[in-house]
């Protein structure tokens, strides 16, 4: 029943979901600053406007606050908005929306509203756009119950998990790493989900687990494939979603490996790699760990604009293979 | 409310008489002095049973300011929606909730209208068309204007009703949302409650203009004042503004002028205004007082009346009392509930 | 030379210790809502306009986000403002001027300038306030680099960390738990400092050790006060600081005692307790461990109002007895 | 700027002159000029060097603007303080910068004004008075209130320039800085520069105002509209609003506007304007050919001046780009400098 393999881009496979929701569901519309005409600061809307609409692809005035309230309201009332912020930074303009409003309020009125909107953050540093435009706040986010939060890795994934998310009856806020806009991958045509809160085996492994989120995949795989010429083994894990967290893959994952390795680009203190250590640290998993628990994450500064110094507040490939060749190797 | 019917009488004295005496019928007149009733005793009773230990937390009273939400809601259908505030019973009951229901709520209750979950800054009556009072000052007029975006993209002919404070007029909350109803024209009704006070910071000493209203200039929408503890003039302006609504020309802002008696929550010591100011907005201003010696100056009720209202509004805030006492509290165990609209397994 | 002792409430201690630095210090001044001749939603600033003027006591229009940025601008220039948001909740509405501009000013113009500014925030639950005025949100103002969070946990270092805030050029953020406003404590007169980034042994135990948090600290001592009737010997470590996380004291205790139970009030996942878990389960003190790091936090739920439910939700004295009772037997 | 001598002239002659050429002497104008053309050759030798992969990241240009800019300054001293924009290169230089730590910043480099941690969209000059572009739209604007705040607890005398878009007035920020400006009136400036286009949505759809300046009746004080591509309209209502911001009678909007010829960023399809309509701003509306005809028709300039003013904006440019070339990029193990004030040991 899979469609022919077919690549698309990140950025393609959001667009694509969100054109699918639209024509499958009226209630589907997408609000966002400069994403009719413009096709959005990302290009992820791209021409959709001229397909649905300026109703359904409403351009907003530059409101992030009331935007994202009005995006709950409208919610909260039978529609199903789909809410671009044009950078994740922005989201500190709206924390009262998402945080007070969106997550709490089904529970504040005893279950009798839902408050179906989604909500999309363009993530993450490497553009040289410097410390206001290169945030990952995901932390932030999953640390609050009513919420949903996905860092969907691939086209595939972006896709699957968009469309679960526009389905879902609660509010789901998804981060998309800026980098990732351009990568390419398969996605199937057509509909189709990917679940929240499962996380993925994406390359299996004896030696040591990795977790990691978003752009972070990727290059734990790179280095996963550095390492394998070494003879160690890597399992990588993609997290895809950082609440509600997916712990028995990764508490299973380590059973086997006996070794952990996170690796996140946001601020590593308070960082989604803290999580998954205490996750193990107070598991059953803890009695097969061998080594202390890896976290790779963000330094601990603002995102500079100078490119070197940009590059070097991030886990970069070589950083993790040395994390994880240490590790294995006892050095740690 | 809403099922105003137009009484009858000659054209020459209607056109004298004032707005509600022209639009609604006897039948409609007494029952508005009744809910204006319902809402102070309900608060009375509420404030009662927190003194007695009975209510937790805190609350907002809205006493003296009962005209405001009679007459803002009076052209409202049960469908038509409001976004309220921390100081929310008012509007609560005047868009037509159960006061049994909001006493359990404030007891903490299963049967309260937020099974427990909310109490008195977050009293809702969703199926009655209230989307909620807010913990947030300015937090519900984006929500509201989202609710009227709705209304407006599903042609349910809905309008909505967003209450606020004079003190939410200086969140950026209040600007964005106003600016964005206008630009896209939608079906929504600002009520700033205008009580003098954002807690105790005085409107002079907080905002930039004389009146909340002159600010609608700023959105390109009507601006209307009225006095707040005059029900007439309040319903007249919310008609006016909803029917504006309804036919698609967009919001108006409507600032509402009124008192509340009470200190601002249960923990003021009032130190930021006199007692003679209270004195006189209780003494020479009170809103349901002002009403009753209308109805009774055209006729429409007399003493006996008068008295028959307040006997069966008390009894029914007794009900309403008693209801919520022996109602069941929430399992510890289903503290997760609510959380999701699936519960995890 | 330490002064007669004396009581406060945490609450005066704030107090006498913002009257002092606003006597010595001509820059220091205090902006927030209903904090003049109110005296602040829970009387800390009191009087305080009387003694020193609304000039130095400025009650703010209800504009939080504005409020922060003038807070901000006045720092960068010159001032040393206090900021007091009237429950810590409101941040949500501030979280730009204090992370994109605060927390980052500095570092994003190259050392140009520096934003002294204080924000006081009254945090966390067991006030029946509900969902939306009793959450505990340091844990995201932690995950910020350029910000410093305290926590302060008795009057005497409520005073003597606000003064140090009230000196340190970089923006500092107090988070006060709202049902320690009453609590009283010695309190010495005049001035005097406790150090930011250092927490406290404010137990010695040789069983186990407790990081707590603000409020969380003195349910975690009366509970090793029952946990000694039973031979079990606690050491409470009062964390303090949540950035910069004084890691070594936290460390050398674990290498002690080789068990750790972390509890706080905020939101288990992704709060304070995860970035102990994780700074231990990274460091040497991994290979003292006896048993896997336990966290006792906040439930994944908006705060209820039902006072039952309200309770539920925190950790209570009981819940820390039993864990580390389970923990220290090997139930755990 | 601020060093602006009276013209010595007849009075008469002189009530028909356009401001600027009442106020300023020949010197101060024909450095006015040079410095519209520096604002413009630096940000054409932004674009180019950020074309030749010089510079990385994003950058936002205000060819187009450079009157505004230049108009605002004109009565700053150099202790006044501005914020300004992601668009603030122009106002960087207008107050004052040196282009040379100015490219020295977007090659990222520790010779410029942010030691290479800012860039373009951080680009400052705190010893000049430029309190540091933004990042965030609106961002600035409470900072600008908060640096005016100083100004008046610390009886600086300093005045606060806050320069914004058109789109940054439908932020919450905007309304909230601006009210607490009024209320307590305080040495600012707001100036919002209304290029017609918040990056691809025009006025008209995002605001529900024809202007701008409309909006500060809501706020109590002046809203001035100018020609911001005429440099003396804009530098008499920045006179006025400065000189009133100094008498302490409070804050002035002043609405500038003007247009930008660039796309928004340097990711701009353009599709939301059309090509004639840039090219009408550009050949029959631009702010420094239209300054020149002046200059040359009140005599204090001629051809060859201008050229001599061209050659010299070009060596300064070129001297520019090559400082930046030269300079040394920061180390990356000094990647955590600057993030707290005292650096952990
Ligand atoms: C965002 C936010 N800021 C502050 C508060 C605290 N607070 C609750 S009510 C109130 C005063 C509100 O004044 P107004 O809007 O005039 O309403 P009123 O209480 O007079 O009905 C304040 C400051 C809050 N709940 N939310
Ligand atoms: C809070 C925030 N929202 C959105 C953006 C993205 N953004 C950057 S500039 C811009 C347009 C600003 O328009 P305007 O204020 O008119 O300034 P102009 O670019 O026209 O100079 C937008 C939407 C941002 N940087 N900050
Ligand atoms: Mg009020
Ligand atoms: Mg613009």
């Amino acid at each position: 029943m899979d469609a022919t393999p077919r690549e698309l881009s990140y950025a393609q496979a959001i667009q694509e979901a969100m054109a699918l929701a639209m024509e499958a569901d009226e209630r589907v519309f997408l609000m966002g600053e400069d994403i009719g005409v413009y096709g959005g600061a990302f290009q992820v809307t791209g021409d959709l406007v001229e397909r649905f609409g300026a109703d359904r692809v409403m351009d907003t005035p530059i409101s992030e606050l009331g935007g994202a309230g009005v995006a709950v309201g409208a919610a909260m009332t039978g529609m199903r908005p789909i809410f671009e912020f044009q950078f994740s930074d922005f989201a500190t303009l709206a924390m009262e929306q998402i945080v007070n409003q969106a997550a709490k309020m089904r529970y504040m009125l005893g279950g009798e509203v839902s408050v179906p909107v989604v909500m999309r953050f363009p993530a993450g540093s490497g553009t040289g756009a410097a410390a206001q435009h290169s945030q990952s706040l995901e932390a932030w986010l999953g640390h609050v119950p009513g919420l949903k939060v996905i860092q969907p890795a691939t086209p595939h994934d972006a896709k699957g998990m968009l469309l679960a998310a526009i389905e879902d009856p609660d509010p789901v806020m998804i981060f998309e790493h800026k980098l990732l806009y351009k990568m390419k991958g398969p996605v199937p045509e057509g509909h189709y989900t990917v679940p929240i809160g499962k996380a993925e085996v994406r390359r299996e492994g004896r030696d040591v687990t990795v977790v990691a989120t978003s752009i972070m995949v990727h290059k734990a795989l790179d280095a996963a494939e550095t390492l394998a010429g070494e003879g160690i083994d890597v399992e990588v894990i993609d997290l895809k979603t950082v609440r509600p967290l997916d712990r028995q893959t990764i508490i299973e994952s380590v059973r086997k490996t006996s070794r952990l390795v996170s690796v996140h680009e946001s601020v590593k203190t308070l960082g989604i790699g803290a999580e998954i250590s205490a996750t193990i640290a107070e598991s059953d998993a803890f009695d097969y760990l061998d080594a202390p628990i890896v976290r790779l994450g963000g330094a601990e500064t603002p995102i500079p604009y100078n490119p070197e110094l940009e590059k070097a507040v991030v886990p970069q490939v070589p950083d993790i293979v040395a994390a994880i060749r240490d590790l294995v190797s006892g050095r740690r | 409310m809403g099922a105003a019917r137009k009484r009858t009488a000659s054209g020459d004295a209607l056109a004298n008489l004032p707005f509600a005496f022209r639009q609604y019928d006897a039948a409609t007149l007494r029952d508005v002095l009744r809910k204006m009733y319902l809402i102070r005793r309900f608060e009375e009773g509420a404030e009662d049973s927190y003194t007695r230990g009975l209510i937790h937390g805190t609350m907002h009273l809205s006493i003296g300011q009962e005209a405001s939400a009679m007459g803002i809601c009076m052209p409202l259908q049960p469908a038509d929606q409001i976004t309220s505030t921390h100081r929310g019973h008012g509007h609560c009951i005047a868009k037509g909730a159960d006061v049994k229901r909001m006493f359990a709520e404030f007891f903490g209750k299963t049967t309260g209208y937020c099974k427990g979950r909310g109490g008195s800054m977050h009293i809702a009556d969703v199926a009655g068309g209230n989307l909620g009072a807010n913990g947030i000052v300015g937090g519900g007029i984006p929500i509201a204007v989202g609710a009227a975006l709705s209304a407006k993209k599903m042609k349910t002919g809905k309008v909505v009703v967003s209450f606020f404070g004079d003190g939410a007029n200086n969140e950026g909350a209040f600007h964005e949302a106003l600016n964005m109803a206008s630009v896209w024209k939608l079906p929504v009704i600002f009520v700033c409650e205008n009580n003098g006070y954002g807690m105790s910071t005085s409107t002079e000493r907080s905002t930039a203009v004389k009146n909340i209203a002159d600010r609608a200039v700023a959105y390109s929408m009507p601006g209307v004042i009225v006095d707040g503890n005059n029900f007439s003039e309040v319903a007249e302006a919310s008609h006016a503004a909803v029917e504006r609504a309804r036919a698609g020309e967009g919001p108006t802002l409507i600032e509402s002028k009124t008192y509340r008696y009470r200190g601002h929550s249960k923990s003021d010591r009032n130190r930021y205004r006199t007692k003679e100011e209270i004195d006189d907005w209780m003494t020479n201003r009170d809103p349901i007082l002002a009403f009753e010696t209308e109805l009774k100056e055209f006729g429409i009720i007399d003493d006996a009346g008068i008295e028959a209202i307040r006997e069966d509004v008390k009894r029914e805030i007794e009900e309403g009392i008693e209801f919520a006492k022996v109602s069941p509290s929430p399992d510890v165990r289903d503290v997760a509930q609510f959380v999701y609209t699936e519960e995890p397994a």
